[in-house]
């Protein structure tokens, strides 16, 4: 009797944030596009020779991911985030996903917020190791066995961090641990939308694991899409 | 009891040589030219080890089978000789082995490791790192480009920390994970640690070197057969160390130089 | 002169109360069986490590119940990692060398019956004695607390090789407050055992009852006196060696740790440090701790193996100048652990040449043992019978030392498992067979009851066979190069040696679970065991002249005088084939003249 | 072996209490030796790390010197202590206390001395991790500084053992802590040749 009144109230909640979220265009979107000028840096075919149960996932070997372009010199892997003007949110329920596959970490930039869980989990038929490399958060460093349960880790202080595998040294990849939930990470073609921002000033940023961070401030009054377009100077080497 | 202690000791020995007379774990195929010499080292001493680990279990057998709980009572009796032909038998047997492995073990030794490289040898930077070796080669000027640590960057593939940016000659080193090299020709590996101390061992060469950071040692060795080998390492380096591998590779010449065409290609 | 005779001189009150009788006792014999205790606990722990690993070599992803509760990192759901698997070898390894082949036969049965067999009241100084054992006991603490710490024990190794070792949290985990826990409980382990070594020699320098000259000492008395020789040195190196490496890991300072390292990704802020000086420190005492653990087992096996063959040996001079040249020579030796860690190629040579040398004095000692056996009458107990196999053991642990004492050979086998075989057997098994031989020998008198002996010799047969199949096969896979320390074998060359793992491994749970037998009668016998006479074995030395147990200051009123050499069995004496050491019948012949 | 009984020549005597005051003295020398050795170990990494290019040497601070001066009186002040006690028909510790508490202020004042040495080569920005020869100086300096208070503890319970009522101290307490304290002069001696000269 009980639970179905639980029930009752959970459901009816549930309704209650989906009018809210869909309660129309709630405020405006900062849209654009990264890319970069120059020529980037050539990136390496890895050679994993030395686990050989991954170097079989990989017919062709897959290339180092510092730097990854798409057409027309568009820049991916880059996040592009509000640093300044939005509020700070509470992170949202959902986990996190963070997978290493083939000896190579999916996805190789992982944007989530502050508090929110990180899932790791291990889909190789070795031992991998994670190792994220903080300065302000708790550093930590665990093995996962293959097929042993995934890592669960939250952390509680906005910050990028650079994330290796000491068992496998080519592999490479980056937290990005954001304040509020207006962040994107460009892939493909580069383009990037950060929605539902209500009227204000806001700091827009964009982050390269490589190429460093770039801002660019912009306001949004009422319901619009502005513009915001980053270009990175790329580096030979 | 002391039959049943006889007994068992004897088939214990057996058992323990069997593998070994029967050569069941034995050395694989040896692919250098100074290996043969540590085989042969290796088969005198497992001879006379042999002997002296069978006879002394036979005669401990045999004495407590016989002297154990005898009927005739305490009527005990001394093994003529006594102490000083203990003492004689240890000095002549032993004393002549040990002169006799000492000397010959020197041979063996020196051939590794009291003779330089030849000047023609072909240099190779090995680097060991957590967990994983890196070659480099000095690619079309011959030089190796220096090592700057702050610009090491694996993420980026840059291993060694070449700065290709200011160091001409760093930017044809060629940077491999797998040590390929061309047969019959004479190879000095320069041993570098990039973090914390490491070995080098590859069985079929018979070689084995540790890296130790701040001191950079050298190996020189000559392949005289064509395959793939496993280089393993062998220096407790840390939670990778059983996944620290890479592959021994020995082309023919033509084939290396096609191997390196291709590599200088890639970087 | 005579009064000193008659009445004693007190080193201490007798104990009153539970806490001085029992826990903070000046007492010798309590001291020593506090530290037999220590090293009880310390080999079941270490024991039971062992299976986790030989379980985790042959079944790697199998999960091992319960595990996963005590180590949540470590071994998630039971599965043990890689860096969990070289925690348990490093605390494996530590605990065994330093907190049972150290402890049991030297400071347990050492302090128990060194000052008895020479005729003494107690040690020279009661106090540091007892110091001596709750340092230890402390430093047990401290390593074991590694296991419940986040980032659990160290993974670097009972040898603690630096820079992994000085570098820190970096290099992995168990890097950081494990390795730190580690060096200090080696630290204090150290000053435990000098303040030992310290009574010891003084001991046996000074209280000597009347009439025991040095000559008339036991030979398991000797023994006790040159190890103790030896530890002082090399605690006294090693106990540096660890200090420099606190201040490295805490300090900053670079002993150790050379200029220009790269670890996981962060560059080491230190200079112009040389990580072969750690090697070089710890190995000069990690050679002679080779013999601070074996030494003591053959002087115990001497004893042991005497008693029972009711017969003197060819001769104990030889066999204790043979001793000492061992200690002497164990000096010169540490280097032949470093053959191919960079050192000049001459010294290696020069490394080389002692370490064969040293087997010189050890085929004399089995040589000495086995001509003595000729035409005895061997009295088989369980006490004889792991003398027997330690003399065995000792026999094939010191045969594939020949290989690895020549560095061209070493080349090949350095670390590999057939090093693994070589010093499991002469200085693991060998060392333990010694301590099991003393325990069956000495339970009599130090707890007044008689161990039952059917369970004994099952302990012995379980055991004798199954360390053969244990370590026996770890010297064939050397051959093939099987690399050690390694949690799993992924290289192609290793796998098809699986089968052999697997083997090892089921012989390693039935031997060891086959110890629990020997737990059994020693804690069964201790309340339920029938009680021992004075001198159970017919025995001659002093301790078997004094009550079984013995009075808290041993000889009670009387001061013991000694008239013999320990050994004289084989003649018309008055209580059958023996003399006594303090019976006053006199004795011609004997080794003491 | 048969045996035939004939009266047996008693072997010397080596009667407990003899023994006792024995072993304390032994015990001191085994103690004294275990420290050379645990020293020389410091010694060969000092030897080692001098080899390794970055060697920048330091010079201590000149009050060093004048400790130095304390510490060698106190040696002398102690065998005062000694000939006094040994004055007498039997040796009588308590003739012997006014130098045994003199040696012990000088002691004090060695170890205070020294830890204004450290304070000094802080002052001049040189601490333990600074450069590979303050390490060793440091790591030097405290270690003898540590040695030696044992000794201060030593002279203290001998101290109290003479002023206070019925003590009557052994002899073989007095000598031993003299030997110790000797030698603590004489390490220092080393150290300080070891630590102002490049080996």
């Amino acid at each position: 009797m009980r639970a179905t009144a639980g029930y009752v109230v959970g459901i009816a909640a549930l309704a209650a944030c989906a009018v809210i979220v869909h309660a129309g265009p709630s405020g405006g979107t900062v849209s654009g596009k990264v890319t970069y000028e120059g020529t980037p840096a050539k990136q390496k075919p890895i050679d994993m020779s030395k686990e050989p149960s991954c170097a079989k996932q990989h017919p062709t070997p897959i290339t180092s991911e510092t730097v990854v372009t798409g057409p027309s010199n568009a820049l991916d892997n880059v996040v592009v985030y509000v640093s300044a003007g939005a509020p700070d949110e509470s992170a949202p329920g959902q986990a996190a996903k963070f997978e290493q596959k083939g000896c190579q970490y999916i996805p190789h930039v992982l944007a989530f917020q502050v508090n929110q869980t990180l899932e790791i989990s291990n889909a190789d038929q070795t031992s991998h190791n994670i190792h994220p490399l903080p300065k302000v958060n708790r550093e930590w460093n665990k093995s996962q066995p293959p097929g042993s349960a995934p890592i669960d880790e939250k952390y509680d202080k906005p910050e990028f961090i650079p994330v290796k595998c000491n068992i496998h040294p080519w592999m490479h990849g980056n937290f990005a641990v954001l304040k509020n939930s207006h962040y994107a990470v460009t892939e493909g073609e580069g383009g990037f939308s950060l929605a539902d921002l209500p009227p204000g000033k806001y700091t827009i940023t964009a982050w390269h694991e490589s190429y460093g961070d770039q801002s660019q401030d912009v306001t949004i009054s009422g319901n619009e899409t502005k513009t915001v377009n980053f270009v990175f100077k790329a580096k030979p080497y | 009891m002391g039959k049943f202690f006889g007994v068992i000791l004897v088939l214990i020995t057996l058992v323990s040589a069997y593998p070994i007379v029967t050569h069941k774990f034995v050395q694989p195929v040896d692919i250098s030219t100074h290996g043969h010499a540590i085989d042969e080292q290796l088969a005198d001493t497992m001879a006379e080890a042999g002997l002296a680990f069978v006879g002394a279990q036979l005669l401990l057998a045999f004495f407590v089978w016989k002297f154990s709980n005898r009927k005739d009572g305490s009527k005990v009796v001394h093994l003529p000789g006594g102490a000083k032909l203990m003492v004689a038998t240890a000095f002549i047997f032993i004393g002549t082995e040990v002169l006799a492995l000492g000397v010959l073990g020197q041979k063996a030794w020196a051939d590794v490791y009291f003779t330089a490289p030849k000047p023609d040898a072909m240099q190779i930077q090995a680097q060991a790192g957590q967990f994983a070796f890196y070659f480099r080669y000095p690619g079309a000027d011959g030089r190796f480009g220096p090592l700057h640590p702050d610009k090491i960057d694996e993420g980026n593939q840059n291993y060694f920390g070449l700065d290709p940016a200011n160091d001409v000659e760093a930017r044809d080193d060629i940077v491999t994970a797998e040590l390929t090299i061309p047969i019959n020709r004479e190879i000095h590996l320069l041993l570098h640690a990039k973090d914390v101390g490491h070995s080098f061992y590859v069985r079929e060469l018979r070689l084995q070197q540790d890296f130790v950071p701040g001191l950079d040692l050298s190996l020189h060795f000559t392949a005289t057969k064509t395959g793939k080998y496993e280089i393993v390492c062998t220096q407790l380096c840390g939670l990778g160390h059983y996944n620290m591998k890479a592959y021994l590779n020995v082309l023919a010449q033509d084939e290396f130089d096609k191997w390196l065409k291709d590599r200088a290609a890639e970087q | 002169m005579e009064d000193a005779a008659v009445q004693p001189v007190q080193v201490h009150a007798p104990p009153e109360g539970f806490i001085r009788k029992f826990v903070f006792s000046l007492d010798h014999k309590m001291i020593g069986k506090q530290y037999y205790g220590l090293a009880l606990m310390a080999v079941f722990m270490g024991m039971v490590l062992s299976w986790f690993m030989r379980f985790h070599l042959v079944w790697p992803d199998a999960k091992i119940p319960g595990l996963g509760a005590i180590a949540p990192t470590g071994a998630p759901g039971g599965v043990i990692t890689p860096e969990y698997y070289l925690s348990l070898l490093t605390m494996h390894g530590t605990l065994m060398v330093f907190f049972v082949l150290t402890n049991a036969p030297f400071a347990g049965f050492g302090n128990y019956f060194l000052p008895i067999q020479i005729g003494a009241e107690d040690m020279a100084f009661p106090r540091f004695n007892m110091m001596s054992f709750w340092t230890t006991l402390v430093a047990f603490i401290v390593l074991v607390s590694a296991f419940f710490i986040p980032d659990g024990p160290p993974i670097s190794g009972w040898t603690a090789y630096a820079p992994l070792s000085a570098v820190g949290k970096d290099a992995g985990p168990g890097l950081g407050w494990g390795q730190n826990l580690w060096a200090m409980s080696i630290a204090l382990f150290c000053v435990g055992q000098l303040l030992g070594s310290l009574n010891f020699i003084a001991t046996t320098l000074d209280l000597r009852a009347k009439g025991m000259t040095l000559m008339r000492m036991p030979i398991c008395t000797w023994a006790w006196f040159i190890t103790s020789c030896i530890g002082l040195l090399a605690f006294a190196v090693l106990l540096p060696a660890c200090l420099l490496l606190l201040l490295d890991r805490m300090a900053g300072t670079s002993f150790f740790i050379p200029s220009g390292l790269v670890v996981s990704d962060r560059l080491q802020n230190h200079a112009g440090g040389s990580p072969l000086l750690w090697q070089h420190l710890f190995w000069f005492f990690g050679h002679p701790e080779v013999y601070i653990a074996i030494l003591p087992a053959v002087g115990i096996v001497s004893h042991v193996l005497i008693t029972s063959m009711r017969k003197p040996l060819l001769s104990a001079k030889v066999m204790i100048y043979s001793m000492m040249s061992i200690g002497f020579l164990s000096w010169m030796v540490w280097g032949h652990h470093m053959f191919v860690s960079g050192m000049n190629p001459f010294s290696s040579l020069l490394f080389s040449f002692p370490t064969l040398t040293i087997t010189i004095p050890a085929t004399i000692i089995t040589l000495i043992w086995l001509g003595s056996l000729f035409g005895a009458n061997i009295q088989i107990n369980s006490a004889s019978l792991f003398a027997l196999g330690f003399v065995s053991m000792f026999v094939s642990g010191g045969v594939s030392g020949f290989f690895l004492a020549q560095p061209s050979i070493d080349i090949y086998l350095h670390a590999t498992y057939f090093v693994v075989g070589h010093f499991h057997m002469v200085m693991g098994v060998a060392a333990i067979f010694g301590i099991l031989s003393g325990t069956y020998f000495w339970f009599p008198k130090m707890s007044g009851r008689m161990m039952n002996e059917t369970l004994g010799q099952i302990h012995f047969w379980i055991t004798f066979v199954g360390t053969y199949c244990i370590f026996m096969p770890f010297h064939y896979l050397g051959l093939v190069g099987n690399v050690r320390r390694y949690s799993s074998f992924v290289d192609d060359f290793m796998a098809p040696l699986m089968p052999v793992h697997k083997f090892i491994s089921i012989a390693a749970f039935i031997t060891g679970a086959a110890q629990l037998i020997f737990l059994y009668n020693l804690i069964h016998s201790r309340f339920r065991g029938k009680i021992a006479p004075e001198n159970p074995w017919n025995a001659t030395s002093l301790e078997w002249s004094i009550p079984s147990p013995p009075p808290w200051n041993n000889f009670g009123d009387k001061h013991p005088v000694v008239f013999h050499d320990p050994y004289q069995y084989g003649v018309k004496g008055s209580k059958g084939d023996f003399v006594m050491q303090d019976s006053p019948e006199q004795v011609v012949g004997g080794w003491d003249k | 072996m048969a045996s035939t009984v004939v009266q047996h020549a008693a072997p010397p005597p080596l009667a407990e209490r003899h023994g006792r005051e024995r072993a304390t003295r032994s015990g001191i020398w085994v103690a004294i030796f275990a420290i050379t050795m645990s020293f020389a170990a410091f010694t060969s990494a000092l030897m080692v790390r001098q080899g390794s290019g970055d060697w920048k040497h330091i010079v201590p601070p000149p009050v060093i010197y004048l400790n130095t001066v304390a510490l060698l009186i106190s040696s002398i002040t102690l065998e005062r202590a000694r000939n006094r006690a040994t004055s007498g028909s039997r040796p009588q510790l308590r003739n012997g206390l006014p130098w045994i508490v003199v040696t012990f202020v000088l002691g004090l004042f060695f170890v205070l001395g020294q830890y204004l040495v450290w304070r000094q080569l802080a002052a001049q920005g040189l601490y333990l991790a600074t450069t590979s020869n303050s390490s060793f100086f440091y790591v030097f300096t405290v270690m003898h500084a540590l040695h030696l208070l044992g000794g201060i503890v030593a002279l203290t319970y001998l101290i109290a053992q003479i002023t206070s009522r019925q003590g009557q101290p052994r002899w073989s307490l007095f000598d031993g802590a003299a030997t110790y304290w000797h030698f603590m002069g004489v390490l220092w001696l080393y150290l300080l040749f070891v630590i102002s000269t490049r080996l």
